[in-house]
């Protein structure tokens, strides 16, 4: 596979090549993966962990729907989105469509299930664990979401991982509500499938390995920073 | 700085165009003339004119004559002007199973690829050049069907890709394949008829329709297009030496005061 | 056998203080189709030390959970009588496995105190000196997971300690600890119930029943067979059940 | 968003028309998500147990590059794929470029990360809590593997959904591996892509609808399940 | 203090019956800067009934695992004697917090004997018999881990019955027993003795050491005080330290 050696080299290239329009579009990449994941946990933590804490009638028919949800195809949600932000659609006065944040917006509802989804699992055992002993603390429900989400901090660490890496690796949402406007709206992966449909395909995997290096610089930190506080517990 | 930054409009317009690169040729001397940016959404053709009727593009500019006249008739559009055409080839394998390079006419080499039952992958997604590969089958008079004929639903890239993994023919326009990389055994086998002409046009979109847009910029980009200085900048735009795009303004219908 | 049996609410009742503070009538307790408690009535009075005795199974820990408002009973009724002011007992319990927070055994006592609304500038000096009461000062940074059995017991018992609760819940809470530890946490119960709160408590170690106990709650089998002063229950009890289960030779 | 309600509409009479050629694109789109899930699971559980269980130098490494490899592009996985497949490629002689397998494949690629990645955090915290009991048994880390997947099979259920949901919304690496050649290798997703560039809006929405209707029946065969078992288990 | 100190290997050594059978030398071990073991010279001999005792937090939790393989010591040796063969000696292990698989009481018990290797048909048959032989028979198929403490620990002790092992390590074995299970226990555990398993265990009932043991290992602060035949250690304990644990004035 030529090109894949060829892959290697462009990578490399555009990495000592320090292009400043490549660093624009990994910049705005990493700001709007993890502005996305930053709203996704921000909602889907606490939705995951009320969803193992609390049992009320249709509770079966909630997870169900959030785990389905899990499967929202990008395209889909891009769609939504635009049909939203469009200037014929409801909030199409705030002029968001082929901007950064409409991006954001786009990919956190492509981050929002998964974090939940998965979070439920992990806050669920804990719970089972904790249980009694909170309630006999008199500790509520809602008091002890904070705590229960705390204590499982390092497997929920895997989790937003997980959903950083849905936001960082989708096109078709992004695609659609930016647009993949050059300099503006552009991310590495619209750029890989601009780059793929050009037929350049040493230069689309070359940014491919180039994206993925930077997820995995990101997933590197989040270890290490786990790692130590990990340790730190015995 | 920042008047730049509000200073810009919103073009809608086809992939193969936005691939081809003739943007990143023409729009800096537009931009460098008139302190105007262009954000260029390059989506599928029906895309262009959905994102067209929904107020979320101040220009466009395509290639499907049917569908231009349809947004005109609609009363979306208030303009079509016409800007440039390049033409349609035929690209396929190496070996030329089908044996169309002797073909007079496009239509011929058509009749032999249908006839040898070689690989022939169609974009199949509505597009102006898949609407254009269908009038040509139709003036062929074949209903093209069976295993050779693969219908895809792809943009011109990914269709090319594919088209160079299977070994097939394919029906491309000249700028996206100049510009396409992964060839393979590709090459270019047919061109040259009068039936693979390829008319873009710029239209502008009513006023009234959506009062929102950027009416005043888009027109200034709409002219621009069709000024001696447009027409240039499209026809030194060269991909490996070759000019792909053939400016065909006619200036009697640019009837824009105090452009010069 | 489960033919009047109904789901129940916790209802507060306002009590003089002659009143029992706690009240268990026709308490039932089923978990998929098996009946684990059954046509529970007791009354317990407002002061004291009640040890609950039985053999493994019979159903000790249930009837705590039950009571302490754990679990929700099957059928019958969990009654608590409340403070004057009509403000609930509080209540604390320590668990026959003491459910340890994935923190250090300081921080295990201070989230109890937040729990319990303690301002935040006390919490770090009450849970001190509640480890130092229990003998783990020096291990107040360790976590709490990796501390040894008895010491996760003495840190449960500090727990409870440190929320300074009407009624106090004890599951078995010597089992793990060594003899002094052991008597410490005696002299603990004593304090507790000094300072006037109630205790019950569940305990394996018939000795430390005799040396604690006002009055013994003896369960079997889902069953509570007898509820007699301790000084009666040792020395004359009435069934024979209890009788061999004091003798050891009662099989659970 | 008359968009929308146009979607409901066009969900609601692709379902009712039974056209049988939706039903041949469903058909499909589950055969290639469920097959990459299988073959995601059958080496992902695994591997994820493995990492939870074995400690040996640079398993932070691998571990950081496993969760990097959650944001793996699908257009990226399609590439590798494509490149390995094609006449030129070393697999070429195969002949599985624009089939169905070979579109298992590429999403098996990007769903493997996913699973091993949740199912190490999950197996990690049952093993801290079996290791010494097992250990104790004479039960060698190898043969512990089976137990612990077994014992966490409960969680392992969202994080296999989870692959699921991966496999079933992505489209980037189906479309160029597959082609998306109608009758042969169209499936929901591309179906959806191309309707939207076709710029019916309200179909590709539907089809989206019509897509995670089918997510949803899944997900719920796979709670209803679970909750069965695990009631079972008190 | 830890100025000489190397990590180990489990050797085995080949055991003329006189040999010990167990030889803990200059072991230690210590976490994260703790030191919790150090300079454990313990030789145990072939046959026999060996009883730990020492307060909450000695360390005798953490001896048992080291013995038992299941922690690396930080420094010094575990030298294990063989069977004639060559044949590793077969151990078992009750924990102190008896850990329980999320499945039936039974299929605790088979998968212990799948873990041992026994062949498949045997299994139920020799799992039945162990419930039986410890009280659970009628909880067979309840989920291991809703069990009552006391139900829980007597599993863990039919778990180990059933590996027939020829080294036994019981951790507080008895200490969430009703009295009877407490006697069926210490049978069992004779029982065990008289079938030739050498048995390690730990308890904080001095009058279970004293019924039990044939010597006493003494630890305190992670050093042993004393190692000495029961007798002589509840009679004359040769230390002041060992006095005060028996008196119960020794905190820990
Ligand atoms: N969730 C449950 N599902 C099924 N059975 C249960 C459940 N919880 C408890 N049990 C059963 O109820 C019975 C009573 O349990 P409980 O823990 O109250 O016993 P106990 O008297 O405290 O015994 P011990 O002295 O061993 O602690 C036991 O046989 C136990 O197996
Ligand atoms: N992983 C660990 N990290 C830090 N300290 C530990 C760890 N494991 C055990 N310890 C400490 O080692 C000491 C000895 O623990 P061990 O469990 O052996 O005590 P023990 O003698 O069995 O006490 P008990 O009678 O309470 O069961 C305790 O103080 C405990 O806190
Ligand atoms: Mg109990
Ligand atoms: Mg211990």
């Amino acid at each position: 596979m030529p090109d894949t050696d060829n892959a290697f080299q462009a990578a490399l290239d555009l990495i000592l090549g320090l292009d400043p329009t490549l660093l624009g579009i990994v910049a705005l990449s990493l700001q709007v993966s993890l502005g996305a994941v930053l709203v996704g946990a921000l909602i889907g933590l606490p939705l995951g962990a009320a969803l193992a804490l609390w049992r009320f009638p249709g509770r079966g028919l909630v997870v169900t729907l959030l785990n389905a949800f899990m499967g929202l195809p990008p395209v889909v949600a891009g769609l939504l989105v635009y049909l939203l932000l469009s200037r014929a659609g409801p909030l199409g006065e705030l002029g968001l469509l082929f901007t950064p944040t409409a991006m954001v917006i786009a990919q956190s509802l492509l981050v929002l299930p998964i974090i939940a989804a998965l979070t439920r699992d992990h806050v669920r055992s804990l719970w089972d664990e904790y249980r009694e002993q909170l309630h006999s603390f008199g500790v509520t429900r809602l008091r002890a979401m904070p705590s229960l989400l705390w204590d499982a901090r390092f497997a929920l660490m895997t989790v937003i991982l997980a959903g950083f890496g849905r936001a960082s690796a989708e096109v078709g949402a992004v695609l659609i509500v930016g647009g993949n406007i050059e300099g503006v709206t552009r991310v590495m992966t619209t750029a890989i499938a601009l780059e793929t449909s050009k037929g350049n395909l040493s230069l689309a995997l070359g940014l491919g390995l180039v994206l993925l290096g930077l997820v995995a610089l990101v997933n590197a930190t989040a270890y290490l920073v786990g790692e130590r506080a990990r340790r730190k517990l015995g | 700085d920042e008047r730049k930054e509000a200073h810009y409009i919103v073009l809608a317009s086809t992939t193969s165009t936005e691939n081809s690169g003739l943007f990143s040729a023409i729009i800096p001397p537009f931009t460098e003339a008139t302190g105007i940016s262009v954000r260029v959404v390059a989506v599928g053709t029906g895309q262009v004119f959905a994102l067209s009727r929904r107020g979320d593009a101040d220009a466009l500019l395509v290639h499907d004559a049917a569908g231009e006249a349809r947004l005109i008739d609609e009363g979306y559009a208030s303009e079509r002007a016409e800007i440039m055409y390049n033409d349609f080839v035929i690209v396929g394998p190496n070996q030329d199973p089908a044996g169309i390079t002797t073909a007079k006419r496009a239509t011929g080499a058509f009749a032999r690829i249908a006839a040898a039952e070689s690989p022939f992958v169609s974009r199949g997604d509505d597009s102006g050049t898949h609407r254009a590969e269908r009038q040509l089958w139709q003036a062929t008079g074949i209903a093209p069907q069976g295993e050779w004929y693969r219908v895809l639903g792809s943009g011109m890239g990914p269709t090319l890709n594919t088209a160079a993994a299977m070994g097939a023919y394919v029906f491309t326009d000249r700028a996206t394949w100049a510009a396409f990389d992964n060839r393979q055994d590709l090459v270019l086998l047919f061109e040259g008829d009068e039936a693979l002409f390829n008319q873009y046009a710029s239209l502008l979109l009513l006023e009234e329709r959506h009062p929102h847009l950027k009416h005043e910029l888009a027109r200034e980009w709409h002219r621009w297009l069709l000024s001696e200085e447009g027409q240039r900048a499209i026809a030194d735009f060269e991909i490996a030496g070759q000019a792909v795009f053939t400016p065909n303004a006619q200036r009697g219908t640019d009837r824009s005061p105090g452009n010069q | 056998m489960n033919d009047f049996c109904h789901p129940t609410t916790l209802l507060p009742t306002a009590s003089p203080a002659s009143q029992p503070l706690l009240r268990l009538e026709g308490l039932g307790f089923s978990h998929q189709g098996q009946t684990l408690l059954q046509a529970i009535d007791l009354s317990l009075a407002a002061r004291g030390r009640t040890v609950i005795l039985g053999p493994n199974g019979a159903g000790k820990s249930l009837l705590m959970r039950l009571a302490h408002g754990l679990l929700t009973p099957s059928c019958g009724h969990v009654r608590w009588a409340t403070h004057e002011s009509g403000r609930p007992l509080r209540q604390a319990m320590v668990f026959q496995r003491p459910v340890m927070l994935r923190r250090s055994a300081l921080a295990n006592l201070t989230y109890a105190l937040a729990a319990r609304g303690v301002p935040w500038r006390q919490r770090r000096g009450l849970a001190q000196a509640a480890l130092t009461r229990f003998g783990l000062a020096s291990l107040a940074d360790r976590p709490a997971r990796v501390l040894s059995g008895g010491e996760q017991q003495r840190l449960a018992l500090a727990r409870a300690w440190v929320l300074e609760p009407d009624v106090l819940f004890l599951d078995e809470p010597t089992s793990a600890l060594d003899p002094a530890s052991l008597r410490a946490v005696e002299d603990a119960v004593h304090a507790f119930h000094a300072q006037g709160s109630r205790i019950v408590m569940t305990s394996h170690d018939l000795n430390q029943a005799r040396r604690l106990a006002d009055d013994i709650v003896f369960l079997y089998e889902g069953h509570v067979i007898e509820h007699t002063p301790a000084r009666e229950f040792f020395h004359a009890p009435s069934t024979q059940l209890a009788r061999g289960f004091l003798s050891g030779d009662l099989l659970g």
